[in-house]
């Protein structure tokens, strides 16, 4: 496909969990704990307000047409009044502001003079507050990573929301956690560069080594345009590698929404809004759905027949676009006529509604089963929507389904639901403090020191760059590990002995460095390494486990071993001479376990070899 | 530069538009059309004429008439609260008119009328705006009300609630009523505070009491006396609770069910009566291990001081001759205790005796600002000393009680 | 005539034998030989020579040099409290000695080393008082003990737990026990205190705390920290609460098993080292609506001033020039919350901000109490006034938190 | 019997609860409520203090062997924290003071100058505290009802106990209700004068108006002695027709323990302090309590065979004295030779018992099952009982048994368990306020003047004279309605009616006023009150009552019916002229149910007759 005669335009905003010792707006730690954990709970109800400027943003409007809802929140040993939404928030974390800054600094933009914190209205339940925290912190950046760069509109310091635990029910845990998020400008031309782009970002990112890692704690957002379309932003792609299909599929659905706008426009099709009461045709339905509704209401698209149930991404058409609409209102979703008769729904039955509702065969029929109350509000949203196909695309904010196509989720939210949070003072920028922040290496850039400094295999070299143990890395070189033991240790080893199941999350870098340094040393052999981890893993002190598996071995002592092993095997040796050194070897290393390096049993049965030949 | 004229940002190397707002520490804060404010230097800044967006104009609050009549009595605080600009902090500057609009649901429950006596922080209460507010209340009772809302900010509410209870004899619920998390946010309390309130106004009560948030959960509020409650947290939502006392009820959200005790004054015990004398010149003391006679010394040519001393109402000897120099003159000491809950007694221990014997008369189980705030409108009432003292020790308001209720 | 010379007491046509106790008001009470005390006029008595019975002289408590040892210091108060004849009141005048014999089963489970820095009522505490217990408590811990318990009257009980908090860095627990109910009843509380405060002293806790009833029940108390206790009742037995936290754990009776929370810090965790030098020129003020700014000004002079300001740490506007006033001349002035609960914060409301512009120190969540005596120990540690507020904001014995705990 | 030859002395306590609006050292309502009312609980260990003087009361000690017995309190709607121990007592009520000094000059005694609240130690857990507050307030008085009048001692002001639910478990509405504790010297001669002097204070007491009445509400301790015996108090004899039975019963066990004791020493009898333990003997026994005792322990009485199971009072045995005082360490009682073998202990096991403890055919063994401790406790119990049986009567404080028997309590109080109550101040008793104090009327002179002045049947005098509802007689008389018709309804009518079923308690006394003034007034017939009572029992007003039972009616009603009963019977009555008076009032009466006079309708009936004839 030619995208840039489809006038594609994309963007993606990146929002990244930042690792740092304490929230952004209180003390509480930046810990996950398992909803297990929970140690209380409490329940609220969420009410959109207006902003300063005296509107109500549409998009918390639209969330408000789910009424009552009360949202339940757990809460544990590390989460304090500011999640609950009963205390005001503390002063922002200075680590977090340093660390968006720093971020900002990487991608050469320039910092705002002033960082006022805003409140932007979420009422989903996602926070207790009914908005989340936000910051604009840096301007206008660029980064190299395709052909004529990428312009970085904007850095973003905000909260992390609670975690949705399922339905209505959150977590507390998470909310507050310091989030980047960082805004490109719309400059991307190929689904492949947003993957460009997003992975480029990623990896300056994680060069801070001052990021979260692991699932959830990165996510992308994709905006998407093409000619004549709109602007839609698709929400939480988690996957790198799927987002190039995402921006693909999106294409497609923008070309298909305009291919049925032009269509509707030729047919001369309307929307009507008469609305029918149809709940008496379906009582002997053999639709579980509608036999059990209290209320069946139906519409006519007058001129749509076909359309609605036209495919314009992978499993999703423009029925399921009105459906999502229709779901605002906490019902299931619809039927029309263009997937009737199925579930459960006769011909005859079709027959007889469109008989009711007079349409005719070119229009298309929507039915909508529940209370009366969400059957109307379902209406009243399906008609609204089935109105915007009149002019191709809407502006919205979508949701990634599995494979890559989207559900919508909300109009796109407008300046109205920002406005100031006032329990938070203004943090001033100095140009001093600007200029003295420190610009971290890229991890590109280490991958390549590692390999050509450090002499490490580039494979090698690429993975510790990118290797959460990264900063241990260097830290463990700088106190004199070898560059290879430490990346071997820190990459291959911890991940073999993950994949045997041993807990590596619970080895501290202290002890990881402490048992590294002890090789060096030649207090340990590098031999006992997996050993070692393993065995303080389950709770042993390094020095327990040194003294247990690889207590260190005198001259004395290997020299009685080695004699014994030659000794034994005296006419073999004689036979072979030096030739004896290599399968010598095997037996010797076996019999230290690891206590003693190779090296130097080489060297004691090479002597010994040579006393007795 | 004004708040609200458009404004052109050249910074960073882009051109931002967006809304001037305030200066602050020195920058100029605009509210870019992303909606972010930022600061920046003015020096950044250019006017875009002429494109200043006119302000929305609320829609007028439209009422049915054939619902009971409630009023709505606003003295500012958090329940209506808005954005000061000028410090970007909180401040209360609505009309009651607007908290119909900040709770859409009260005009289904009622028919309102409204008055503002008072837009002050509430930390800026005093015994002048009581007045003031005690008036417009009898006013409002007088001309046929069915119940009063007073909305009050949280920091003093406990303090205007008792002076009310003690200035206006009323025949009709009279509900303070706040939010501890301000109107601004979707989360406030503001909305089941003030529909809560509204059906308690509505209700069989006849006194005046504080309905605020019983628990954390948006699940009811409590109805507390207004002589018998305090604030006892800064922040929470539940900060309200009747000390001593159980409260006088609850209201269910979002069902509105009031639940009244047995025990409390029904609408229509009493007859409306205004008394809204006080005696300004009273004051409040916490006693502290090491206090200086100088500080109670201080108080002199006060008409009354109220002392919260520690455990059953004790002063260090030490302040035993300040006191009593104190009472010579003239002034009425009232014994209360910093513990807050359970009663004062000071016939057990020495110290006791001897404060007795220096003229001080037992606070009971009042609230040491409860009696604060009885102590200003007793000597409003009353200027015989034996008659203020009789007076202080009796249950006016359900202030005190003859015995403690055990199990609070 | 003397206490305890035997009368014969004629009255009412009979002859009544009895013992001499006191006088009061103008009689002379006598206890007869039924039990009953009696006043009757001076004149009906007559003394019967040589019949005063001998005191009976209580036999000393044997204790088993082989359980661990603990030691005892006695400031007074009513779990060694006896009845003075002179007012009738009960006083304290015990040494520490009669706390084993009030309490038999101490002696059963540590070997006891008794003090007696002060006799005292509690109200009397002083800082000077501070002092001395403090040193008595340092010596005892280089002394080699295992644990202290301070016996102390409940009036100040918390203002002296905070106090001995900051003065005693301790590898051992200091506890703090006390009883609401005198030990002259067999219902009183000195027995369960007693046992429980002893078995914490024994514990693995390196805190001070206080150790009293955790409900009105004999079935536990409650281990609390001492920079956050208070107070909350005049005359329960569990008058005694956490404040912010959750208590440091709870003692089982008659059981005595000991139950910590895992963030309390443990026996050794810390040096002994005594910082015994206090600012005693510091006041605590309550602020109350339509306070003058003279009250204020009345602590010119001050080192420090502690506000227990309402809400989130407020002031009315109309005191604010006279906190600047006390701030730039020297005296640091910190705010606390006369709700108790939760943490003070100036930066949300007008009145707030002003007051952090006049110089205060937010208290964060530490209680009035224990900001005032925490004042006067960083006073007496620290002249320079950017350290003596970084101090006052920074955790030194758990009077505060950085961040303040849900479900309280 | 010859009271005088055996040296009868005898003296009553009488515990009196006032009727008192408030408790009398708390504001609470002297009510009590059902235990199915409480709304609260908690539980509290006791333990006995040393007084002032430094001593242990021996009582108390006594109580203190039952350890660490937690007590049980029930709370309510009407108790406060004084009841409950948390929070110093009020000043002393001044009604009760009052109330008490008026019933000490009824007595002619003399009241203290200074009233002093003393705590006397009561550990049984009937006091919150630990202790009963009391005090003295008059002293030497005298009444008139027996040959040389009676002694009155002293009059005490107490608060009431705690009721005992069952076991450990109180219930605090009673507690703190004043009561009088009226002690009179030791000078009665004979039971019957124990009687009579009771009688006498009692009817003293009610003639206040002002004492609580009924079951509970009244309490006669009785103390006796005989010559060569001790002074015995027995405790909590309700019912005044029994006492005269208890005091004979006192005599003749203190009379057979005199026997015994005599019998003891020809014997040259002694108490071995030696203790066996006899578990394993018993392991097989038929006995269920001895088989499932942990530790079975025995002791020899020396010579004392036959005097243990000797009866001294129907029903009771030296053993059961010895039984008592083990019970007091939590046993259940004791087992001893006199008695077996019985209650499935075996002539064998008897025989096993008396070889292995070396008794001999004149000792008796007691046996005592429980856990080692209570069972050794039991045996000390019963070893130091045993001793006392060689000086005879030991000084006791009994309860009495259902039929005027007695059982132990504990031993005698001394004077080491009075100390004072430093909560209340001493309350000042002026010759000013003990002047102005009246006396109320006797109920005798009430009796004799009802009878002589109003012209009552001398027994409903006595009866309304006596009556709870004696106070509204007298105020009703005064009010203007007839001594006969309000002595009637308020004593044979409201009886009745309470015989009937009716809840004559809730009639209040306004409303039965109100109905008898409404007679006089002629508003009503007195026919129609046992009506009207019904009514308002039931929760009708007394005029809503009157309006539907006893509308007034007009003498042109009353003509009316009059003439159509007369009309309807012209020929009976021209028959039998005024004779026929008689007849034609019933049935006028029945036709105006009450609602009006007898005599008026006599009246009319006889103007009508005298017309038509």
């Amino acid at each position: 496909m030619d995208y840039e005669d489809i006038g594609l335009m994309a963007g993606i905003e990146i929002h990244q969990q930042l690792d740092t010792k304490e929230k952004l707006f209180c003390r509480c730690p930046t810990k996950l704990r398992d909803v297990s954990e929970k140690n209380g709970e409490f329940k609220r109800y969420l009410r959109a307000t207006e902003s300063e400027m005296g509107e109500i943003d549409r998009a918390a409007k639209e969330e408000m047409k789910k009424q009552d809802r009360i949202y339940t929140y757990y809460e544990y040993d590390t989460t304090c009044l500011v999640e609950n939404d009963e205390e005001p928030p503390a002063p922002m974390n200075p680590e977090a502001v340093e660390l968006a800054l720093t971020m900002a600094k990487m991608m050469d933009m320039s910092p705002v003079g002033q960082v006022h914190v805003m409140r932007k209205l979420v009422i989903d339940g996602s926070n207790t507050s009914g908005f989340q925290r936000t910051s604009l912190v840096a301007l206008n950046g660029r980064i190299p990573c395709i052909p004529g760069g990428a312009g970085i509109e904007s850095i973003c310091l905000e909260e992390e929301a609670a975690q949705r635990v399922e339905g209505d029910l959150f977590s507390l845990d998470r909310l507050g956690i310091p989030l980047a998020e960082i805004t490109t400008a719309p400059d991307m031309k190929t689904p492949e560069q947003v993957k460009e782009v997003a992975a480029y970002i990623g990896m300056l990112l994680r060069s801070t080594g001052r990021v979260k890692r692991g699932i959830g704690t990165i996510r992308q957002d994709v905006n998407i345009s093409i000619r004549g379309g709109a602007r839609v932003e698709i929400k939480g792609v988690q996957d790198l590698n799927l987002i190039d299909e995402v921006v693909r599929r999106e294409i497609l659905r923008q070309q298909n929404l305009l291919f049925i706008r032009d269509e509707l426009i030729k047919r001369e099709a309307s929307v009507s809004d008469e609305i029918f009461d149809v709940t008496e045709l379906f009582k002997d339905t053999g639709s579980a759905i509608l036999k059990k509704a209290k209320s069946i209401l139906a519409v006519r698209l007058l001129g749509f027949n076909g359309l609605v149930g036209k495919e314009i991404q992978p499993g999703r058409r423009l029925g399921s676009e009105m459906s999502d609409y229709a779901k605002k209102c906490g019902v299931g979703g619809l039927f029309h006529t263009d997937e009737l008769p199925a579930y459960g729904v006769s011909e005859e039955e079709v027959i007889k509604l469109r008989g009711f509702t007079n349409a005719n065969p070119g229009d298309c029929v929507i039915l909508v089963a529940d209370t009366k109350k969400r059957a109307q509000c379902a209406i009243g949203q399906i008609l609204m929507r089935a109105e915007m196909a009149f002019s191709g695309v809407p502006e919205e904010t979508r949701k990634m389904l599995e494979e890559g196509s989207t559900s919508y989720m909300r109009p796109l939210p407008g300046a109205a639901r920002m406005y100031p949070e006032t329990d938070v003072l203004p943090v001033d920028i100095t140009d001093e403090y600007w200029e003295e922040l420190r610009i971290p290496e890229l991890i590109t850039e280490k991958e390549k020191r590692f390999a050509e400094e450090m002499g490490l295999d580039p494979a090698l070299a690429k993975n510790i760059a990118y290797s959460v143990r990264r900063p241990l890395f260097e830290i463990a070189v700088s106190k004199g590990v070898k560059p290879n033991l430490a990346a071997r240790t820190l990459y291959s080893t911890l991940r073999e002995l993950k994949r045997d199941g041993v807990d590596t999350v619970s080895l501290s870098d202290a002890d990881i460095l402490e048992i590294m340094l002890a090789v060096e040393a030649e207090k340990a052999a590098k031999e006992a390494v997996p050993d070692l981890l393993r065995a303080v893993s389950k709770g042993d002190s390094v020095a327990s486990a040194i003294e247990k598996i690889a207590p260190s071995v005198s001259e004395e002592e290997l020299s009685e071993v080695v004699s014994a092993v030659i000794n034994e095997r005296i006419d073999f040796v004689k036979e072979q001479g030096m030739r004896a050194l290599g399968p010598l070897m095997g037996v010797v290393m076996k019999e230290m376990r690891g206590r003693v390096d190779g090296k130097v049993i080489s060297e004691a049965l090479k002597n010994e070899l040579k006393k007795v030949l | 530069m004004e708040t609200g004229e458009r404004v052109l940002c050249k910074y960073a190397g882009t051109q931002l538009k967006g809304t001037y707002i305030t200066e602050r520490n020195g920058k100029a804060v605009i509210k870019l059309d992303s909606g972010y404010n930022i600061g920046v230097l003015h020096s950044t800044l250019e006017v875009i004429p002429k494109e200043k967006p006119a302000a929305p104009s609320p829609k007028k609050i439209e009422q049915n008439e054939k619902l009971p009549k409630l009023s709505i009595i606003s003295t500012g605080g958090t329940i209506a609260s808005k954005i000061d600009y000028r410090t970007g902090a909180v401040t209360s500057q609505f009309e009651a008119d607007d908290i119909l609009r900040a709770i859409p649901g009260l005009k289904d429950i009622a028919h309102f009328n409204a008055h503002v006596p008072a837009t002050i922080l509430s930390e800026n209460m005093t015994p002048a705006i009581w007045k003031t507010l005690a008036r417009t209340i009898f006013d409002e009772i007088n001309s046929g009300t069915e119940g009063i809302i007073v909305t009050h900010g949280t920091d003093t509410m406990a303090y205007s609630a008792a002076a009310v209870s003690f200035m206006v004899q009323t025949p009709v619920p009279i509900i303070f009523a706040g939010s501890q998390r301000s109107a601004d946010r979707p989360s406030s309390d503001n909305v089941m505070n003030g529909m809560c309130s509204a059906a308690a106004a509505l209700s069989d009560l006849g006194e005046v009491a504080v309905v605020m948030h019983a628990t954390t959960n948006d699940d009811y509020c409590a109805v507390h006396r207004g002589t018998r409650v305090r604030k006892m947290h800064t922040s929470r939502r539940d900060a309200f609770k009747s000390m001593n006392i159980k409260p006088l009820g609850i209201v269910d959200y979002p069902s509105l069910d009031v639940k009244l005790e047995d025990s409390v004054v029904r609408r229509g015990e009493n007859k409306a009566a205004l008394f809204d004398n006080l005696e300004e010149n009273v004051g409040l003391l916490y006693f502290y291990p090491g206090m200086k006679p100088e500080v109670i010394s201080a108080f002199s040519g006060y008409k009354g001081l109220v002392i919260a001393g520690t455990g059953l109402g004790h002063t260090s000897s030490a302040c035993i001759g300040a006191v009593r120099d104190l009472t010579k003159a003239g002034t009425v000491v009232v014994m209360t205790s910093q513990c807050l809950n359970g009663r004062v007694c000071d016939r057990v221990y020495d110290t006791g005796r001897d404060l007795l014997d220096a003229g001080i008369i037992e606070g009971e189980d009042m609230l040491p600002e409860v009696a604060f705030v009885k102590l200003m409108w007793v000597l409003g009432q009353e200027k015989d000393t034996e008659k203020v003292k009789a007076l202080m020790k009796t249950d006016l308001r359900g202030e005190t009680g003859r015995c403690t209720p055990h199990g609070l």
